[in-house]
Order: structure tokens, then sequence, then C-alpha cells
């Protein structure tokens, strides 16, 4: 009877779990995909000029992706903790990096969706061009980004899943900390648009920062996750 | 190793109040304990201290050979805690949640079907999404996520609330078949005609103290 | 001495949070030791 | 109850030594700072405020590193000694105040001698991202829970924000080079320090750093004894729970 479950079993067992109860429940389709895509929207009213919004479409994609990705980790933890389930798996002594790397993955996935639909809507409502040469450094940029943001929303939603306040507490302790990938991802975005005669080799340095920045937060979550969600 | 809990003197402490007061308890493999006393006297702190989930500031407790004050994560894959939460996913339909713990252990397909039909939660009512259910389909879901997951100690606290009559049997008749394959049973109750007739022994807990 | 007024806001609003940063922690202190036990202090 | 004393004082000898050093120090700051140093050749009498913003930015830094060195050994120390996550908690209250004292003074600085309150400086930038993760980090503290699981949370909260640092600071860097702009606030980088004007300097940063000693040791004494009193408290609820089972004990049986 392995006592500490492995972490690969339980990170699978948990990813699926939490994509299943989505395709079930359709929360975030249903209704971060369409804010999101509000806030697109609504960075169009604000700003109100196009040469601006072509100029500055990486930034706004990069912030609704950040401000959907507070909603998809509350949600992605108030599954866990509503029926006890998260305190079930910490009672059953489920290596808790599991959990981490399970629910981040599940993240993951939600969120490279999410960043799709939103690059389709920068194209529309932007008119922001896409080339050939821009899309590796694109594609490159989003899943380093991505896994970055994944890490540190599920490390600070773990952190602050029980606890009350939460709501409030998750924004201002997780925004400050993803401040390198907006920078990163969006001068990383704004190279592969060559918005703003950007060439795409400025990108590649960025995408290095996100790189990092991606590997610094994975393996600190599989390290503190277990500490985090401690009683 | 006949002895599963032995706790002696052991004191809980949450912000500076004794939940456990030097509580002493030694419990043998097969047994069914009741934990009777008046609410707040320590019947849950007891259950989730010997479920390795509080630190133990005096004394000294061990739960299946584990020594709690040194090591409290590694006893937890083998006790199985089931409070009033039942630790279900809502969306989930029975059998997907049974078998998302059938997968943490490496438990085979075959198994969790016996267990569910066992259960009688199987056939359609598996494909039921768990907030669908009554208070005592619930129940028996969360007991059959302990059976799979081979949890060799239950601790249950109030496991007959919000049931009625026949889920009540339900539920003694699986914490019976339980023990017969080797579980040990704690249980806090109130209903003490009913869990007198279910325990093999009981104990009143009060003021954070074990009274047998 | 020209720019005085930013100069004495930077030196009187940095030492007054000092002192009062200082009077805080030594009331506090000073309130606590009257009812904690000497046994209990590892500094006595 | 054994005859126990109850000392009001919280200094030591140590404490007053270090308290006494800060006095003179600050007192020097001042007037060097404000009327023995002379103008500055480009800035005139604005350097002045360099002697009160540098101490207070590296008052700020080191109590930065102070809590994260003391949170890793906390979780390093084999029986967790609360100790170290008081001085953790005591150093990281005392850095928020200061942290925010140096965006004051640098932003004052800036305003007299740039012209501008805020200037996208990597410096700047990172102090002021700085404040937000220790406000974030004083936040997690006030979570509440056993006060092993509050030392738990912050000492993973410091040491995830000692790794946030270098990311967030060479992203700044990298980011401000693509704009070419001078860094506005580097201050003694371009400054042509005579004798006095160096000593001043050193000095404050000394008094400053004794003030933060000083600081950080009075607050961790404070909430030592609030733990204190917490567990004495244990004792006497201990007692009275026994007293308490002993009543309810005879009338059930």
């Amino acid at each position: 009877m392995s006592t500490q479950l492995s972490l690969g079993r339980v990170a699978r067992a948990v990813a699926a779990k939490d994509l299943r109860i989505e395709m079930r429940s359709r929360v975030v389709v249903n209704q971060v995909f369409p804010f999101a895509g509000l806030v697109m929207v609504m960075f169009a009213f604000a700003l109100d000029n196009d040469d601006v919004l072509t100029r500055v479409a990486g930034g706004l994609v990069w912030l609704a992706t950040l401000f959907s990705l507070i909603i998809i980790i509350q949600r992605s933890f108030a599954v866990d903790t509503a029926d006890g389930a998260l305190e079930a798996q910490r009672v059953a002594g489920l290596d808790p990096a599991g959990i981490f790397v399970g629910k981040a993955l599940a993240v993951m996935v939600q969120l490279v969706t999410l960043e799709i639909m939103l690059f389709v809507a920068a194209v529309v409502l932007y008119r922001v061009q896409l080339h050939a040469d821009g899309a590796v450094l694109l594609v490159t940029c989003v899943v380093s980004a991505t896994a970055g943001l994944s890490f540190v929303g599920t490390l600070y939603g773990g952190l602050t899943a029980g606890s009350r306040g939460r709501e409030t507490l998750l924004p201002l302790l997780m925004l400050p900390v993803v401040a390198p990938v907006l920078i990163g991802a969006t001068r990383a975005t704004e190279s592969a648009f060559n918005s703003g005669g950007a060439a795409v080799s400025d990108g590649w340095p960025w995408v290095g920062v996100l790189v990092v920045f991606a590997a610094v937060f994975g393996l600190g979550g599989i390290l503190s996750f277990g500490s985090l969600i401690e009683e | 190793m006949s002895i599963v809990v032995d706790f002696r003197e052991a004191v809980v402490v949450f912000n500076g109040f004794p939940a456990l007061a030097e509580a002493s308890i030694e419990v043998q493999r097969g047994e069914i304990v009741l934990l009777q006393g008046p609410n707040g006297a320590g019947k849950t702190t007891l259950l989730r201290a010997c479920a390795g989930l509080l630190p133990i500031v005096r004394g000294e407790a061990s739960v299946l050979g584990v020594d709690l004050c040194i090591d409290r994560q590694s006893v937890r894959s083998r006790v199985g805690l089931l409070g009033h939460a039942n630790g279900l996913f809502a969306d989930l339909t029975i059998g997907e949640n049974v078998s998302f713990w059938a997968q943490m252990v490496g438990a085979k397909v075959a198994e969790v079907a016996s267990t569910l039909q066992r259960f009688g939660i199987d056939g359609r009512l598996a494909e039921q999404k768990v907030m669908q259910l009554s208070a005592g389909q619930k129940r028996r879901c969360a007991l059959a996520c302990l059976v799979v997951r081979r949890a060799e100690l239950w601790l249950l606290d109030e496991p007959h609330a919000g049931l009625d009559a026949t889920a009540r049997d339900e539920i003694d008749a699986i914490i019976r078949e339980a023990c017969t394959a080797g579980a040990t049973v704690l249980i806090a109750s109130h209903e003490l005609e009913r869990a007198r007739g279910l325990a093999t022994r009981s104990v009143s807990v009060v003021a954070g103290r074990v009274v047998s | 001495m020209d720019h005085v007024g930013f100069i004495a806001v930077v030196y009187g609003a940095t030492f007054a949070v000092i002192v009062t940063l200082v009077v805080r922690t030594l009331s506090q202190g000073r309130d606590l030791a009257s009812k904690v036990a000497d046994k209990d202090k590892p500094w006595t | 109850m054994d005859a126990q004393t109850f000392n009001a004082r919280v200094a030591t000898p140590t404490t007053r030594l270090i308290g006494a050093l800060a006095i003179v120090s600050m007192a020097w700051v001042v007037i060097g700072g404000l009327f023995v140093t002379p103008k500055d050749v480009d800035q005139g009498d604005a350097v002045r405020i360099m002697y009160v913003h540098v101490p207070t930015a590296w008052v700020a830094y080191l109590a930065f590193i102070v809590t994260a060195l003391a949170s890793a050994c906390w979780l390093l120390s084999r029986k967790h000694s609360m100790g170290f996550d008081r001085v953790a908690g005591a150093s990281a209250e005392v850095g928020v105040i200061f942290m925010a004292m140096t965006l004051l003074s640098g932003s004052l600085w800036g305003r007299i001698t740039w012209g501008s309150y805020w200037a996208w400086d990597p410096r700047l930038t990172t102090t002021s991202f700085l404040l937000v993760t220790y406000i974030g980090y004083l936040a997690v503290r006030g979570l509440g829970g056993s006060l092993e699981q509050r030392a738990r949370r912050s000492a993973v909260i410091a040491l995830l924000a000692v790794l946030e640092i270098p990311l967030v600071h060479f992203s700044v860097l990298m980011w401000r080079s693509l704009h070419q702009e001078a860094s506005v606030l580097s201050g003694d980088g371009d400054i042509k320090m005579d004798g006095s004007m160096l000593t001043t300097l050193l000095v404050g940063v000394i008094g400053f750093t004794c003030t933060f000693a000083w600081l950080v040791m009075h607050r961790q004494r404070v909430l030592a004894m609030q733990d204190a009193m917490q567990m004495t408290q244990l004792d006497a609820a201990l007692r009275e729970r026994a007293s308490e089972s002993a009543i309810e004990g005879s009338r059930l049986t």
C-alpha cells in the first residue's frame, strides 16, 4: 500500500476530475469566456481609437486573460471546497504536489482555450495582423505564459481556498506576482504582432523570462503547496 | 499489532483553548467504539486528531503504529474521516466520484463495481449526479469511497445525522460489514440508542477528556 | 535653502513615523510585560 | 500560583545601547543633512533628501532580507521554534512602513530634481512591487488559524516572494531599457560626494539600521508575550477543564 500516493497518478486523476467537472457544469465556458470577450469589448469602448487599439492589442489580450484567470481559479477551488472535497483529499494523504500539478494542468487547458478565443477576438476587434513568422513566437509565448499563470494561480488559490475574505485576497496576492508575466507576454505578443514596428526577434528574450517564471513557480508550487493547504 | 489507536494524555489546542485536555484512549482492531458526550466536549477534535490533522501539543498519540507527534502525514492514506461534509463532487456522478478515489489507490474497475453493488448505489443510480441524491445516498457514496480507498480506521462524525430510519439501517450494515473485513471504527454520535446497538464499546468524552 | 518645503516634509514625515513606531512598540511592550510572568520572557 | 515577578521593562542592555546609538546617529543625520553638508553642484539643496531616502530604502530592503532569512530558518529548524516566525513577522511589519516611506521620499525627491512624482524607473517600480507583495504577506499573516499554520504559510509566501524579486527586477530592467530613459532616481550615482556628505550618509545608514534592529527586537518581544499569554492561559484552561470534567463526569455516571 503506497503510503504517499504517487504524484503522477494523483495529478492525472485530479486534472481529469477538474476537467470533467468543467465539461459537465460548463461554468467556465458559459460564464468566464463571455466575460473575457466582454472585457475586450469594453477596452475598445475605453480606448476608442483604432490605431491605439491595434498598437496595444497584445497588452489588452493579456489583461483580459489575467482578470479571467482570477475567476477560473476561484471556480476551480470552489468545486473542491464546496463539500469538503479538498479537505477529503488532504485527509486521505494524497500527495499535495500531485493535487497542485493536477489542478494547474486543468487550469492550463481552460486558460489556453480562453487565450485562443481572445486572440481571435483581437484579430477581429482590434484589426491585428498575424504573420506566419510571428506564429512560432506567439505559440511559445502563450504556452509558457499560461504555464506560469496557472502555477501562480493554483498556488495562491490553494492558500486562500479555505480562509475568509478569499475573494478579495486572491487578486491582491496574485496580481503583483504575475507582473513579470504581464510584461513579458505583452512584449512578446507585440513582437509577434509587429505592433509599433517591434521585430519578431525582439520577442525571444521575453519568452525566456516567461519560461524561467513558469519553472520557478512550477517548482515552488510543487514544494510548498502541501504546507499551504495544511491546516 | 492489534492496537489501532493509542492516545496517552494527549493535548490539542485551538488558539489557546485545549480542545483535547489530556485525553487517553486505546482502541483494538475490529472494534466499533462509540464516543458520546455533550457538544463541544471534544468528540470531533478527537476524531480529527486520530486522522493526523491536528498537532499534538502534549502527551503521546499513535495511530496504526505511527507516532503522530513525529509524523502526521503517512498515516492518513490508511485512515478515513467522514464528517458532516461528504467530500463529494456535486457535478460528478456516484460512479465518477468512487472511481476518482479508486484511481488513487490503483483499485481495479471490478472492485469499484462490486463496492457500488454492495452499497446498493450501482446500476442506473451510479449515473446520477451527486447533487441529485438524497442525504442517505450521498452518505452511502461517501462510505463507498472509504471502502474503495481501503481505509483501515474509520472515523465517523455523526454518521446518522439527517438520515431516515431505513438509511440508518443501511449505514449500520455497511459499518458492521467493514468491521468484519478488518476495519476499526470510531463513531461520534448523539443517536445513543441506535449507536449502542452497533458499537462494541462506548466511552464518553467530557471537557476534552475521555471518561470510559 | 531652496525646496525647503519638500525637504522639511521628507525629514518631518520620516522621523515622525519612526517616533510613532518606537512609542507604539514600547507602550505595547510595557503593557504586555506587566501581564506576562518573567519566566515566559526569554530576554529577562 | 507560585510567586512570579512581573518586570514591566521590555528593554535589555543591548536594546538600550542600540537605541542610544540610533538616537545619536539620527541627530547627526538631521544636523549634518540639513545644515553642515554643502549643496550639490547640480541638484542644490535637493540632495539633502538623499540622507533620509537612501537609509530608508536600505532598511526596507534589509527588512525584506531578514524576513526571508527568518522564514527559511523557521522552515529548516527541526522543532520550528516560533522565534524565527516572530522575527519574520516583526521585520515585515517594520519593512512595509519603511518601504512606503521610501516611495514617499523618493517621489518627492523626483519631483524637485526631475519634475515628476513618478517615473517607471526600475528601482522605483521594483520597490513599489515589493510594497504590494509585503502587504499581501501581512494579509496572509492575518489569516488566523493556529500559530503553527500562520508561521508555515507566511514562511512559504516570504520565500516565494524572494524568488519573485530577480524576476520582477530583470523584467522591469529589460522593459525600461526599451525606452533608453536615464535612470531618474539613481541619486547617489551621479552626485559628487565630498567628505562630510559621505559620512552623513554612512551615519544615516548606521542609524536607520540600529532603529530597524531596535524596532524588530522590541516588536518580536511583544509578539512573544502575546503568544506566551495564550500558552499561560492554556495551563489555566487545562485546570479549569479538569474541574469541569470532574463535575460533569460525576453527574453523568
